[in-house]
C-alpha cells in the first residue's frame, strides 16, 4: 500500500493555546442550552409513519372480512431468518362461498423474535395477504408471548379496502362457463 | 480533654508505627505510616504547631506516602519470605534496642511531673504564621536557600535516574549522529 | 492522669524514633525500610517541635521546615534509586542486592 | 433563639455544625448528580430525566407533574436503588481495601467543608463574622492538605480491586492528582501575598480573602478574578484536574478503561465514590468562590454591608446570615454549572496531553505569574 503522507496545517498561536477554541466552543454549546429539544416523549407524542414503512408483519383481509391466505407457504420458504411458520388445513365448513379456494391456514405463526422486518413475505405474497404494517413497538414479557399467532396477525391486519376479489372473480367465470 | 487527646494520637501514632514494622505486606505497611503520619500532625495540633501539622500532611501524606504507594504498586507486592535473621543482624538489634532501653529509662527515671499550668502560660509560638516567616527569612535565610538548592539537585538527579538508560551497542549507533 | 508535658512528647518521639529504628534493621523490603527511615525523621520533627512549643522559641518549629524539605527530596531521590534497582535486578529486597559482595 | 444556641455546650454546638455542613454537603452533592443529567440533557437538546413520580404524589395539581418534569424523584429513587440493591463484592479482590477505599473517598471530601466559610453576619461592632465551622489561621492550607488525601481511595481502589483497568485508573489518578497539585497551589500564592501585605497579621484563612475583597474603593472591593486573571484561570484548570472531571477524567475515561478506577465497584460503594466527586467539585467551587469571586459579596465593588445598609439588615445576624449564605451557594452552584457547561463541550484529553499541559504549560504559567505578582506586590506595597 502506497504511503500516503498528510500534511498537518501549521496551527496559529491561538490555535494552539486551546483556549479561543474552547470558548468558541462554549459559546456554541450555550447556544444548545437555550434551544428547543429535539427529541420525542414517545408514548404520549408519536412519529408520523411515513408511507411505505415495514412494521410487524400482519395478515389481512379481504373487505368482505373473509381471510385471504390460501397457506401457499411461499413466504415461509422465502423468509429468511425463517420466523414464519404456516400449518395448512382446508377452508372451514362454514364458508360456503370460499369453499373452492380448497386451503386455508390452520395455523400461521410469526416468531417475532426473529423477523428481520425484511418484507419479502409480502413481495411474495400471490395473494396480497401479508402485510407489513405501521405497527412498530412490539414487546412482551416471555418468549411465547412474542410468536404472533393466526388471530393475533389478523387483529393486528383487519381489513384493507382492495377490490380485487381474485377467487370470487374465479369462481364466477367457472359458474359462467368460460372455461380457460 | 487536651490530655485525653494526646494519650489517643499518640497511642495511635505508636501502634501504626509498631504494624508498620511488623507487616509483611508493603501496602499495608505504607497505609500504617500513613495513619501515624496523621497521628503526628494530631500531635503537632495539641503542640499549637497548625501550620506544621498541615504541611506535614501536604509534604508527607500527600506526596511522600503516595509516591510509596505508587511505587509498591508497580514494583512487586509479594510479601516477603520469612528468612531467618542474621547473627549480625540479631547482635546489632540487641545492641540498639539495650541502648534505646536505657536512653528510655533514663527519660523516665528524670521525669519530674511538670507544674500543672504551667506549660499554657508559654505564648503558644507556633501557632502564628508570620513567626515562621520571620525566622525563615531572617535567622535561617541561608539555610532556606541551601535547601532550595537541595531541592534543585534532587530534582536534577531523579530527572537522570528515572531516564531509561540506552543499552550499550544502540547508543554507540546513536551516538555517531548526535555527538 | 498523666499530663502532656515535654517528657510525654519526647518520649513518644523516642519510641517513634526506635520502632522506626528497629524496622530498618529487621526489615529486607528496600520500600518498607525507606518507610521507618521516614518514621524516625518524623519522630525527630515531634521531639523537635515538642522542645519548640516547650521553651518558648521558634527554631524548633523552622526545623522541622528543612527536615520535610529534605524528607521529601530524600524520598524521591531514594525511590527512583530504587526503581532504578528493580529494573537492573527485577528485587526490592537487601537480601538480594550483594553484588558487591562476589 | 440565639441565646438557646450561644447556651449549648461547645462541644454539642460544634457537633450540631458538623452535622448541618453534612446535611447541607450530602443534598448538594446528590442535587449535582441530578443536575448533571439535566444539564446535560439539556445541552443535547433532550428532556432528561422526567417520569419518575410516586403514585400518591401525581394528585398533586400543579407541584407534581412540576417536580417529575424537573425529575426530583429520579434522584430519590436512584438513591434508594443505590443503598437497597446487592453490593457485588467480587472474588478476587482484597476486600479491606475494597471496602475501606469509598469511605476514604468521603472523608477528605466532608473534611475540607470545616475550614471552608459559607457565609457572614455582622456583629454589634460592625465586624465581619465569617459562619464556618473552624476559622484556623492556616485555612486553604487545610484545603490542600486534606484535599490531597483524596488520591489515596482512588489508588487504594484501583489497586485492591486486583483488575488492570482499575489499576491503570488508580496509576494515572495518582500521577494526576500530584502533578496538578503543584499548580493549583502555585496559583492561589500570588493571593495570599496580596492579601498579607506587610503589618498586617499574616493569615491563610479564606474568610479573609473575602474580607480583603469587600473593603470600600475601587481597588478594595474588587474581586481577585480581575485583579489576577491568570491565578483564577490556573486554578480552575488544576480544580477540574483535581477533582477527575472532564476534560481530565483520566482516571475513569469510560472509552478507555471502562469505568477506571471504580470498574468492579457497584450501589452503594460506587454511588459513594460518586458523592465524593461531587461534594470535592461544591468544596472546590466554594473555594474558587471565596478566592476569585468575592464569596459572599453580591456583585463586584458592591459588599456585603452595603447590601445590609439598603435592606435594612445589619441589625438582624439570622436574615443577614441567610442571605450571605443564600449569595454563596448561588454562585457555587454557577460555578458547579460551569463544571458542566466545560465537560459537554471539551473531548476528553489524552493521557501524555494532561502530563503534558500539567507539567510544561500550567506549571510554568503558574510560576511565571507568582513572579510577576510577587514583584508588582513588592512595588506596590513598599
Amino acid at each position: 500500500m502506497a504511503t500516503v503522507t498528510v500534511s498537518r496545517p501549521p496551527l496559529t498561536l491561538s490555535e494552539r493555546a486551546y483556549l479561543p477554541q474552547i470558548l468558541a466552543g462554549m459559546r456554541i454549546t450555550l447556544k444548545h442550552l437555550f434551544a428547543p429539544n429535539v427529541t420525542l416523549s414517545y408514548p404520549e407524542q408519536r412519529p408520523a409513519i411515513p408511507p411505505g414503512y415495514r412494521g410487524v408483519p400482519t395478515l389481512v383481509m379481504d373487505p368482505h372480512g373473509r381471510e385471504k391466505c390460501v397457506s401457499c407457504q411461499l413466504c415461509e420458504f422465502v423468509c429468511p431468518p425463517k420466523a414464519i411458520r404456516i400449518t395448512p388445513g382446508a377452508v372451514p365448513a362454514d364458508q360456503p362461498d370460499r369453499a373452492h379456494v380448497e386451503k386455508a391456514p390452520a395455523a400461521f405463526d410469526i416468531d417475532m423474535l426473529r423477523c428481520i422486518y425484511c418484507g419479502l413475505c409480502q413481495e411474495v405474497c400471490p395473494e396480497e395477504a401479508i402485510f407489513l404494517q405501521n405497527d412498530y413497538s412490539l414487546s412482551g414479557y416471555s418468549r411465547d408471548e412474542m410468536v404472533n399467532h393466526k388471530d393475533r396477525l389478523y387483529e393486528l391486519g383487519g381489513t384493507l379496502p382492495d377490490q380485487h376479489f381474485k377467487w370470487d372473480k374465479k369462481k364466477a367465470a367457472e359458474e359462467h362457463g368460460n372455461q380457460h | 480533654m487536651t490530655d485525653l487527646l494526646f494519650l489517643v494520637l499518640s497511642a495511635v501514632t505508636l501502634v501504626s508505627a509498631v504494624l508498620v514494622v511488623v507487616n509483611r505486606n508493603a501496602v499495608n505497611a505504607a497505609m500504617f505510616f500513613l495513619l501515624s503520619l496523621v497521628g503526628t500532625a494530631g500531635l503537632f495540633v495539641l503542640l499549637d504547631a497548625y501550620l506544621l501539622a498541615f504541611v506535614l500532611i501536604l509534604v508527607y501524606a500527600g506526596a511522600v506516602v503516595s509516591l510509596f504507594l505508587f511505587i509498591i504498586m508497580l514494583l512487586d507486592t509479594r510479601p516477603e519470605a520469612q528468612k531467618p535473621f542474621k547473627k549480625m543482624t540479631v547482635a546489632a538489634s540487641l545492641l540498639g534496642g539495650l541502648l534505646l532501653f536505657t536512653g528510655v529509662l533514663s527519660l523516665v527515671l528524670r521525669f519530674t511531673p511538670a507544674p500543672v499550668g504551667a506549660d499554657p502560660a508559654l505564648a503558644p509560638v507556633g501557632a502564628s504564621l508570620k513567626a515562621y516567616a520571620e525566622q525563615l527569612f531572617t535567622t535561617y535565610l541561608l539555610p532556606v536557600q541551601v535547601v532550595g538548592f537541595l531541592l534543585l539537585v534532587a530534582m536534577l538527579g531523579v530527572i537522570v535516574l528515572s531516564k531509561r538508560f540506552q543499552e550499550p551497542e544502540s547508543r554507540s549507533q546513536n551516538s555517531g549522529g548526535t555527538a | 492522669m498523666l499530663h502532656a508535658g515535654l517528657e510525654q512528647y519526647v518520649l513518644v518521639s523516642a519510641l517513634l524514633f526506635a520502632l522506626g529504628f528497629f524496622g530498618v534493621l529487621l526489615r529486607k523490603n528496600t520500600l518498607v525500610i525507606y518507610m521507618c527511615l521516614e518514621l524516625m525523621l518524623v519522630a525527630s520533627t515531634l521531639a523537635l517541635v515538642a522542645f519548640s512549643r516547650f521553651n518558648g522559641t521558634m527554631d524548633g518549629n523552622v526545623f522541622v521546615f528543612f527536615i520535610l524539605t529534605i524528607a521529601a527530596a530524600e524520598v524521591a531521590v531514594g525511590l527512583a534509586i530504587i526503581v532504578a534497582l528493580f529494573r537492573q535486578r527485577h528485587t526490592v529486597q537487601v537480601e538480594e542486592l550483594n553484588h558487591l559482595k562476589n | 433563639m440565639i441565646e438557646l444556641w450561644s447556651n449549648l455546650p461547645p462541644a454539642l454546638q460544634m457537633l450540631l455544625k458538623g452535622l448541618a455542613v453534612i446535611a447541607v454537603i450530602f443534598p448538594i452533592a446528590g442535587a449535582s448528580s441530578l443536575a448533571e443529567r439535566k444539564i446535560s440533557a439539556a445541552f443535547q437538546g433532550r428532556p432528561g430525566p422526567n417520569r419518575a413520580i410516586p403514585i400518591w404524589f401525581a394528585w398533586v395539581p400543579v407541584i407534581g407533574p412540576l417536580l417529575q418534569k424537573l425529575g426530583v424523584f429520579h434522584l430519590m429513587s436512584d438513591g434508594l436503588k443505590m443503598l437497597f440493591k446487592e453490593d457485588p463484592l467480587p472474588g478476587h479482590v482484597n476486600k479491606p481495601y475494597f471496602i475501606l477505599a469509598p469511605i476514604l473517598a468521603m472523608i477528605p471530601a466532608f473534611t475540607t467543608v470545616s475550614v471552608v466559610p459559607f457565609g457572614a453576619y455582622f456583629d454589634a461592632a460592625g465586624h465581619a463574622v465569617p459562619l464556618m465551622l473552624a476559622n484556623v489561621d492556616v485555612g486553604i492550607l487545610a484545603v490542600f492538605a486534606v484535599g490531597s488525601l483524596g488520591v489515596y481511595a482512588l489508588i487504594i481502589a484501583g489497586w485492591a480491586s486486583n483488575s488492570k483497568y482499575p489499576f491503570l485508573g488508580g496509576v494515572r489518578a495518582s500521577a494526576q492528582l500530584i502533578s496538578y497539585e503543584l499548580s493549583m497551589t502555585l496559583s492561589v500564592l500570588p493571593v495570599f501575598l496580596w492579601v498579607n501585605a506587610p503589618g498586617t497579621a499574616g493569615s491563610l484563612s479564606l474568610a479573609r480573602v473575602v474580607e480583603f475583597q469587600s473593603q470600600p474603593g475601587f481597588w478594595g472591593g474588587t474581586w481577585f478574578v480581575f485583579v489576577m486573571p491568570v491565578s483564577a484561570f490556573v486554578f480552575l484548570v488544576s480544580l477540574y484536574a483535581e477533582t477527575n472531571r472532564q476534560p481530565f477524567d483520566m482516571p475513569e475515561s469510560e472509552a478507555d478503561l471502562v469505568g477506571g478506577f471504580h470498574t468492579e465497584y457497584g450501589a452503594f460503594k460506587w454511588s459513594l465514590f460518586f458523592v465524593a466527586e461531587y461534594s470535592h467539585m461544591t468544596v472546590g467551587s466554594a473555594v474558587f468562590t471565596l478566592l476569585f469571586l468575592g464569596g459572599w459579596n453580591p456583585l463586584p465593588w458592591v459588599p456585603l454591608s452595603d447590601v445590609a445598609v439598603w435592606l435594612h439588615l445589619a441589625d438582624s445576624p439570622v436574615l443577614l446570615g441567610l442571605l450571605s449564605i443564600a449569595i454563596f451557594l448561588g454562585k457555587v452552584i454557577l460555578s458547579i454549572f460551569v463544571f458542566m457547561w466545560v465537560r459537554w463541550t471539551l473531548p476528553r484529553f489524552r493521557y501524555d496531553q494532561v502530563m503534558k499541559i500539567g507539567w510544561q504549560r500550567l506549571l510554568p504559567l503558574a510560576i511565571a505569574n507568582l513572579i510577576v505578582y510577587a514583584l508588582a506586590i513588592a512595588v506596590i506595597q513598599k
